[in-house]
C-alpha cells in the first residue's frame, strides 16, 4: 500500500480525478494548499505601496492504492495534470504500512 | 419655457378619469416672477417647496440604486471578480452624472426639436443658465436643477444594468468606454424620443416611469453585448450540459435587491414628478404590490419548476415585479398590479431558464428582468388601462431595438479596435488581480471551485 | 368618513399639556370636498401634502427596516443557513404587504365594529374604494393609500421578529403558513383593539407606535414558537452547560442594527401621522437619545457582567432603547427617553442570558428586545407621562398573551400536521443545502466549527 | 431669540447676487406667536412644516454615514479587527448623540458669548426649554428639537474620522474616553467659532456645511493621534519598505462609501437649513459633481501613478471630491464644483502615498480625505467665489491646528496615563480576541496571510 | 514512530479528540480537506442548471504516536469515528523516521 | 528522499521560507492546519456562553529534499521557527519512494 501525493494546479483537478476513475481508482482526498517553487508568485499593488504573492494556489491529492496500481495512478495523475508550463507540480510517493476503512474495520488492500 | 414636462399626460389617463380632475401642473403654466425673491413669496411657494423635495428626495432614492446594482452584481458573481464589479458600478456613475450634466440633460429634455435626434445646448448650459424662471413653478413643480439631479441618476442605470450582464469577462477600458458612449449619447437620444417630447410622445406611447426607456433600453443593450462577448469560460459545456457559475454572496444580493425596492419608491414615485398626494401614494401601492407579487411568482414558479425554493429566483422576481409596474404605475388598478407583478415573477424565472439554454450567458439575469419585463410591462399598460396596446408595442420595440441595434454596432467596433474581452488566463485568475492589481477578501481563503 | 385616526389621542398627553394646544387634525374634521381637484385647490393642500410626503418617506424608511432585520438575523446565524434566513425574509415583505392589501388593512382599521373581533370589509376594498374623500384631508393628513403603504410596511415587523428567533430549525414550509396566518390574521386582528379604535383603545391605552403592538406582540409570539420548536441541536450540553452557536457576521449584524436605529425614524416619526414639526422632531430626539442611551447601558452591562464588551449585547441594546421607546416617544420627556433607554439596554442583558438560563434557544435575541423590552416600554409610559400604569398593564398583557397564545396553538397545530422542525441531519448539514439546494458562500472556504 | 442661526450668511454669496434676493428667513423675524396652535394656523405654517421635514429628513441621511464610516472602515482593515472597529463606531455615534444632548448643543450654537470659549447652559436646557417660541419660525426654519438632532447627527461625525485613523491598534478605553473628550467638549467649543456666531463668524469666514469645522477638524485630529500612538506593527519595514495592510473586505468598503454619498445630500443639503428649493437642489448638484469628479480623477491618477485603477484610491476619491464641496456647496459655481472634485481626488492619492511615505499610518485614509481635502474645500471658496482667500486660509487653520494641538495634547496624556496601544500581541493576534473575546466571522477559514 | 492519518467527518472530532486525550495522546494536527469516495455528493441546482458537489466536508487528523501506541490509537479512533454510515473515512498508518519538537529540539519518542 | 513536514507557528512561515531558500531549498508546499497540543486553547464568549478555542492555527510546510540534505534543512527550520515559548510545534520526517517532477517526467533528487 502507497500513498501518493500529488500537488498539481487546482484547474486541473477535475481532469486528475477523472483520470483516477478511469484506472478504477475511486477514492481521493483532497487539500487546498499553497505552493512555493520555480514558478514565481505576482506583484501587486494596494494603495500605493507594492507586495508580493510568493505562494500560489495549489491543490493536494492523497490517494492511497495497493501497490501493483502505483505505477499506473502516478501515470494517471501525471498525464492528466501536466501543462507544461512551470508549476505543474510535483508527486511524492510514500510508504503506507496499514489502511484501515473506519465503517467497516476492514484494512489492508479492501480498506481503500 | 422651452421645456416641456417630463409626462405632460401623467394625469391624463385612468387616475384622472376616475377623480375627474385635469393636471395640477396645467394650471401652474406660464406666469413669471420677477425675482426668486417674489417666487418665494408667492402663494405657491409652500406646495411647490414640496413638490422640489420629494424629487430630491426621490433622487437620493434613485442614487441608491446604484448600490443596489453594485452589491447585486457583486453578489451573484464570483469573488475573484469582485474588485472589478464594484469598480466598474463606481465609473458608471461616475460617468451617468458628469456627462449628463455636460449634455444629457439638455439633448433628452430639448423641448422644440425634430422629434427624432436632439443635439442638446452647448454643453455649458447647465453652469450659465440661470434664468429665474427655471427655479420657479412657471418651469414645473420643481427647480431645473431638481429636476436635472433626478434625471441624472436615471441615465447612469440603463449602464448599470449592461455591467451586470457583461460581468466577469469584459475588459475594463473598452467597457468603461462603452458606458461613456451609452449613458452620454444614446441613452438621451432615445429618452429624448418620450420624455423629451418627441415622436413616440407624439404618437401617444405612454411609458410612465421607464419600463421601456430605461429597462428595456439597458436589458436591449445588454442583450446585444452579450451576444457579441460570448459567455464565460466553462458555463456551456459540450454537449449541452450547463454547468452553472455560482455567485460568491447571497447576502450581498439580497442586500442589493432590497436597497432597489426601496430606491424604486423613488424611481416610480418621484417619476410623478411632484409630491401630489394622490398620485405619489398611489405610486407607491402599485409599486409595492407589483414588486411581492413578482417575489410570490417567481417563489412559486421556481419551486414548482426547479424543485426548490431558489432565492436568487425570488430576488430576481422582486426586480421583476418593478421593472413591470413601471411604465404604469399611475395608470393601472392595483389588482391589474398585483397581475402585472405576478405574471413578471413568472416570466422572469422562464426567461433565465431559456437564455440558458440558447447560451446567452447573464450573470444576473439583467436581459430578463430588465429587458423582458420591461417589454412586459409596457405592453401591460395597453391591456390593464386605456392605453392602446399597439402603441405600447411601438414604443417597447423601438427601445428595445434602438438599443439593440447601437450596443451591437457599437460593442462590435470595440471588439474590433481595442478589444473586449480578457483573456482566458486572466479569466479563470479573476478579473480582480488582472485588470486592477488587487484582492477583494485578503484575509478570507478561497476554495478552488473546480470540484472541490 | 368610516375610518378612524390612527391615534386619535396623539396629541392629547404630555406635549398638548405642555403646549396648551389640540389636534390638528382635529380641525381638518368632515368638510369634503367635491373632486380632488377643487382640494388640490384649496388653503389647506400644500400641508398636507407635506404631511402625505411624510409618511411616504415613512413607509419607505419601515420598509427599510425589513433588510435590516434581515441582515441582522443573517449576521447572527451561522453561514449554513444563510440563504434561508434571507429567503424566509423575502417570503414576509411579500406575504406582509399582499395580506394586508386583500385583507388586514381593512380589518385592522374598521372604524365602527364590536371592538374586539374585526373581520374588515371585503377582500376588494382597497382596489375598488376610491372614494374622493379618502383622498382628503377628510380621511386624515395624509390619503388611503398612503395609510395604507405605511401600515403594511409596519404589518409584516412581527413575523420578522418570529423569524429571528426560529431561525436555524425551522422547517420552511410550516413557517411560511405561520407567516401568513400570523401577519393576515392576527395581528391586524389583535391591532385593531387599539388603532382600530377597539376595546383597549376605549379604555385608554397608550402606545404610541407598537411597543406592545407590534414589538410585544412579535416578541412574545416568537417565544411562543420557540417553546414549541425547542432549541438549535447541540445549544444546551446535558449537565446544564451552555455552548454559544456563533453568528458568523458582525458587519452583516451591525448593518442590520444601524438600518433598524435608522428606519425607527419612520417607524416612530411616522406614527405622528403627521408632519407636525413640532411632534415630529420631537419623537426623532426621543427616539435617538432612548437608541443610544440603550446601547451604552449594553455596553456598560455587559462589559461588567461578560467581563468584555460584547458588541452583539450593544447592537441588541440599540434595539432594545428603540423599543423601549416606542410606546411613549411623543409622550414622555427627553430625560425620561434617556432612562427608558438606559433601563431597556440592561434589562436586554440580563433578558438574553435569564432565557439562554432556561433553555429557550433565540439565536438574535428577538424575546428578549422585543417581547421583554416592549413590556417595559409599555409600562415606562404609565411610569413617565400622566398615563395610568395599570391600563397599560392591561394593555401590553393583553397584546402579549394573545400573541402567545395564538401562536402556541398554530406552532402545535403545524407541528402535529406537517411538521415544523428540519431533521437533525438537515440541520446540521444547514438549512441552505437541505430547504433550498443553495450555498450562501460558495467561493469561501467554511471551517467546520466542531472544535476547529 | 437668542441663538442665532447657524449660517446667517448663507444666502449671502455667489446666489443670491445672481438671484437678487435676500434670506427667507430674514423676513420671518422675530414675530411670536401665542401658542403652538396659533402658529400651526398662521400662513408660513405649512412652509415650515416643509423645512422642518428636510431638516429631519437630512438628520436621518447624516445619521447613515455613521454606517457608512462604519463598514469603510471595517473593509479597508483586517477581518481580525472586524469586531473592535464595528464596536467603536456604535460607541462614538452612541457618545456623540448623548453629549450634545447633555452639553454640546448650547456651548456649539451659544447666542451671546465672548465670541470664544462657550460653556453652554446648563445641562437640563434641553429637557426644559420648552418656550413655545423655539417651535416656530421665530426661531428658525424648523423646531429646536430638529436643530438639534441634526447637528448632533454632525457632532459625531469628527470623532468617526479619528476612529479610522487609529484602528488595529488603538487601546479600547483610551480611544472611548477620547472621543467623549473630543465630540462632548472640543467639537463644539471650535465649532461655536464659526456657527455659534464666535471670532471666525465675525471675521467673515465661509465654510457651508464643514469643510474645516467638521472635516478639517477631524482629519487632524487623527494626524495628532496617529502621531502619538505610531504605525501598525509590520507596515514600514527596515530599510524604508512599505509592506502594505489589506483592507478585508472591498464590499464593505464600497457599501460605505456609497452611503457616505447618500448621506451627503442631508450633510450639505441639509446645512441649507430649509427646504428652499432653490439652494438644495442646488447644493444636490454640487454635491454630485464633486462627488463624481472626485472619484473620476483618482481612477484617472491612480491608473497613472500606480499603473493600476485601484478601487480603494476611487472610493477615497468619492469622499475627497465631497469634502472639497462642502464647504463652498451653495456658494462656488457648478463648474467650479467639477474642478473643485476633479483636484481633490487628484490631492488624496498623492496625499496618501506622501503618508505612507513619511510612515504617518492611516488605514483608511481619513487624514488625506478629511484633512488635506478640508483644507482644499475651504479655500476652495476662496479660490471660486467672492470670498477672501486669506479669510479662508486663517480660519482653515486655526480648525486643523486648534483639532491637532488639543488632540496632540490630550491623546498624549492618555498615553502616559492609562496606555493607548494594544500590546505587540494583541495587535497581532487581532484586536476582536483581545478587547472584545470574540470573533467577527467565526464560520469562515482566515488565511495567515504572513506570505501564504 | 508512526505518523496516523485518519480521515474523519468532521462533526466526529470533537469525539476522536476525547477519545485520543483518554489514552495520553495529547497532541494532533488536524486539516479540513474534501474526500471523494463511495459516499456520493449532493446534487444541487443554482438558477435552474443543476451542478454536483462531488469532494464532501472532511476533516484528517495527522497524530503522531510511539510504535507502541499505535494500535491503541488506531482503535480510539477507529471507535470515536464510526457511525456505521458511509463515508465515515479511513486511517493510514506511516512510518517517521524521525520527530523534533522545535521549542526544545527534544526528538524522539519525548518529542510528541 | 526525505519529506520532511514542519507543523509550525504562523508568523514563522516568513522566516521558515529564508532560512531554507538560504541553504538552498527553493520548493515548499504549505497548508493552514490547527494544531492541539500543550499550548492551550482561549477562552471566549459569546452572549454571555464562554466557550473554548482548543484549535490554534498553525502552519505546516511540507518540504521533499534529498537524503543528504534532512539534516541541514531540519537544523534551518528549527532555528527560524523556535520563539522558546510552548507551541513552536514539531517536525517529522518521512521517507518517500519517489518524487516525479509532473512537468517534466523527471524523478528522483532531480525532480525537486
Ligand atoms: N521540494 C519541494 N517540496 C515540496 N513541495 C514542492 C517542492 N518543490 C516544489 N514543490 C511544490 O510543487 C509546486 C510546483 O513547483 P515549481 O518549482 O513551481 O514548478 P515545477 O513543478 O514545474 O517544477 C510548488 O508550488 C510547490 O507546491
Ligand atoms: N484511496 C483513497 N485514498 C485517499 N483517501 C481516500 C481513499 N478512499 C477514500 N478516501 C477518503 O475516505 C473518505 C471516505 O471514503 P468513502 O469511500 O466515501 O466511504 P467509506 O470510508 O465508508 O468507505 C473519502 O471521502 C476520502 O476522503
Ligand atoms: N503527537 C502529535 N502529532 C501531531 N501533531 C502534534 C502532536 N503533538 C503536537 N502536535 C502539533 O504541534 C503543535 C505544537 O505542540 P504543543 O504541544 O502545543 O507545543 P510544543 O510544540 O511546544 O510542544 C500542536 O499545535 C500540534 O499542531
Amino acid at each position: 500500500m502507497k500513498l501518493i501525493k500529488a500537488i498539481i494546479k487546482p484547474f486541473k483537478l477535475e481532469e486528475v480525478k477523472e483520470a483516477l476513475s478511469e484506472i478504477g481508482v475511486e477514492g481521493m482526498t483532497v487539500s487546498e494548499v499553497k505552493g512555493f517553487g520555480r514558478q514565481k508568485g505576482h506583484t501587486e499593488i494596494y494603495r500605493g505601496s507594492e507586495y508580493t504573492v510568493d505562494f500560489l494556489p495549489k491543490v493536494m491529492v492523497d490517494v492511497a492504492v495497493p501497490d501493483d496500481l502505483v505505477g499506473k495512478t502516478v501515470e494517471a495523475i501525471k498525464n492528466a495534470a501536466k501543462t507544461g508550463k512551470i508549476g505543474d507540480g510535483k508527486i511524492f510517493v510514500q510508504p503506507v504500512e496499514e489502511v484501515i476503512r473506519i465503517r467497516t474495520d476492514e484494512s489492508g488492500d479492501e480498506a481503500v | 419655457m422651452m421645456q416641456k414636462l417630463k409626462n405632460p399626460r401623467l394625469f391624463g389617463t385612468a387616475l384622472s378619469a376616475l377623480f375627474g380632475y385635469t393636471a395640477l401642473s396645467a394650471t401652474l403654466g406660464a406666469q413669471e416672477y420677477g425675482s426668486y425673491e417674489a417666487f418665494t413669496e408667492s402663494e405657491g411657494f409652500a406646495l411647490f417647496a414640496v413638490n422640489n423635495l420629494w424629487i430630491l428626495m426621490a433622487a437620493a432614492l434613485v442614487f441608491l440604486m446604484h448600490l443596489g446594482f453594485a452589491t447585486l452584481e457583486t453578489g451573484l458573481t464570483r469573488s475573484k471578480n469582485t474588485v472589478n464589479v464594484l469598480f466598474k458600478n463606481c465609473w458608471i456613475i461616475s460617468i451617468g452624472i458628469l456627462t449628463y450634466f455636460l449634455w444629457g440633460f439638455n439633448a433628452m429634455y430639448p423641448g422644440d426639436f425634430n422629434g427624432v435626434i436632439a443635439l442638446g445646448s452647448a454643453a455649458g448650459s447647465m453652469g450659465l443658465n440661470l434664468d429665474v424662471g427655471l427655479m420657479t413653478d412657471a418651469y414645473a413643480d420643481y427647480t431645473w436643477w431638481g429636476d436635472f439631479i433626478f434625471q441624472a441618476m436615471f441615465a447612469a442605470t440603463a449602464a448599470t444594468i449592461v455591467s451586470g450582464a457583461v460581468a466577469e469577462r469584459v475588459k475594463l477600458p473598452a467597457f468603461m468606454l462603452f458606458v461613456v458612449v451609452l449613458v452620454g449619447f444614446a441613452y438621451p437620444l432615445s429618452g429624448s424620443w418620450q420624455w423629451g417630447g418627441g415622436w413616440l410622445d407624439a404618437m401617444g406611447f405612454y411609458d410612465f416611469a421607464g419600463s421601456s426607456i430605461v429597462h428595456g433600453f439597458g436589458g436591449f443593450a445588454a442583450l446585444a453585448c452579450v451576444i457579441v462577448l460570448g459567455p464565460r469560460a466553462g458555463k456551456y459545456l459540450p454537449g449541452g450540459k450547463i454547468r452553472p457559475i455560482l455567485g460568491h454572496s447571497m447576502p450581498l444580493a439580497t442586500i442589493g435587491v432590497f436597497l432597489l425596492f426601496l430606491g424604486w419608491f423613488g424611481f416610480n414615485g418621484g417619476s410623478v414628478l411632484s409630491a401630489d398626494p394622490l398620485l405619489v401614494s398611489y405610486v407607491f401601492t402599485t409599486t409595492a404590490l407589483a414588486a411581492v407579487s413578482g417575489g410570490i411568482a417567481a417563489t412559486v414558479v421556481s419551486w414548482g419548476v426547479i424543485k426548490k425554493p431558489d432565492l436568487t429566483m425570488v430576488l430576481n422576481g422582486f426586480l421583476a415585479g418593478l421593472v413591470g409596474i413601471t411604465a404604469g404605475a399611475d395608470a393601472v388598478g392595483t389588482y391589474s398590479a398585483v397581475i402585472i407583478g405576478l405574471v413578471a415573477g413568472a416570466i422572469v424565472v422562464f426567461s433565465i431558464l431559456m437564455f440558458d439554454k440558447i447560451k446567452i450567458d447573464d450573470p444576473v439575469g439583467a436581459i430578463s428582468v430588465h429587458g423582458i419585463c420591461g417589454i412586459w410591462g409596457t405592453l401591460a399598460v395597453g391591456l390593464f388601462s386605456a392605453q392602446s396596446f399597439g402603441i405600447q408595442l411601438v414604443g417597447t420595440l423601438s427601445y428595445c431595438a434602438f438599443a439593440f441595434l447601437f450596443s451591437l454596432a457599437l460593442f462590435s467596433l470595440l471588439k474590433a479596435t481595442m478589444g473586449i474581452r480578457v483573456s482566458p488566463d486572466e479569466e479563470s485568475q479573476g478579473l480582480d488581480i488582472g485588470e486592477h492589481g488587487q484582492e477583494a477578501y485578503p484575509d478570507f481563503q478561497l476554495a478552488t471551485r473546480s470540484g472541490v
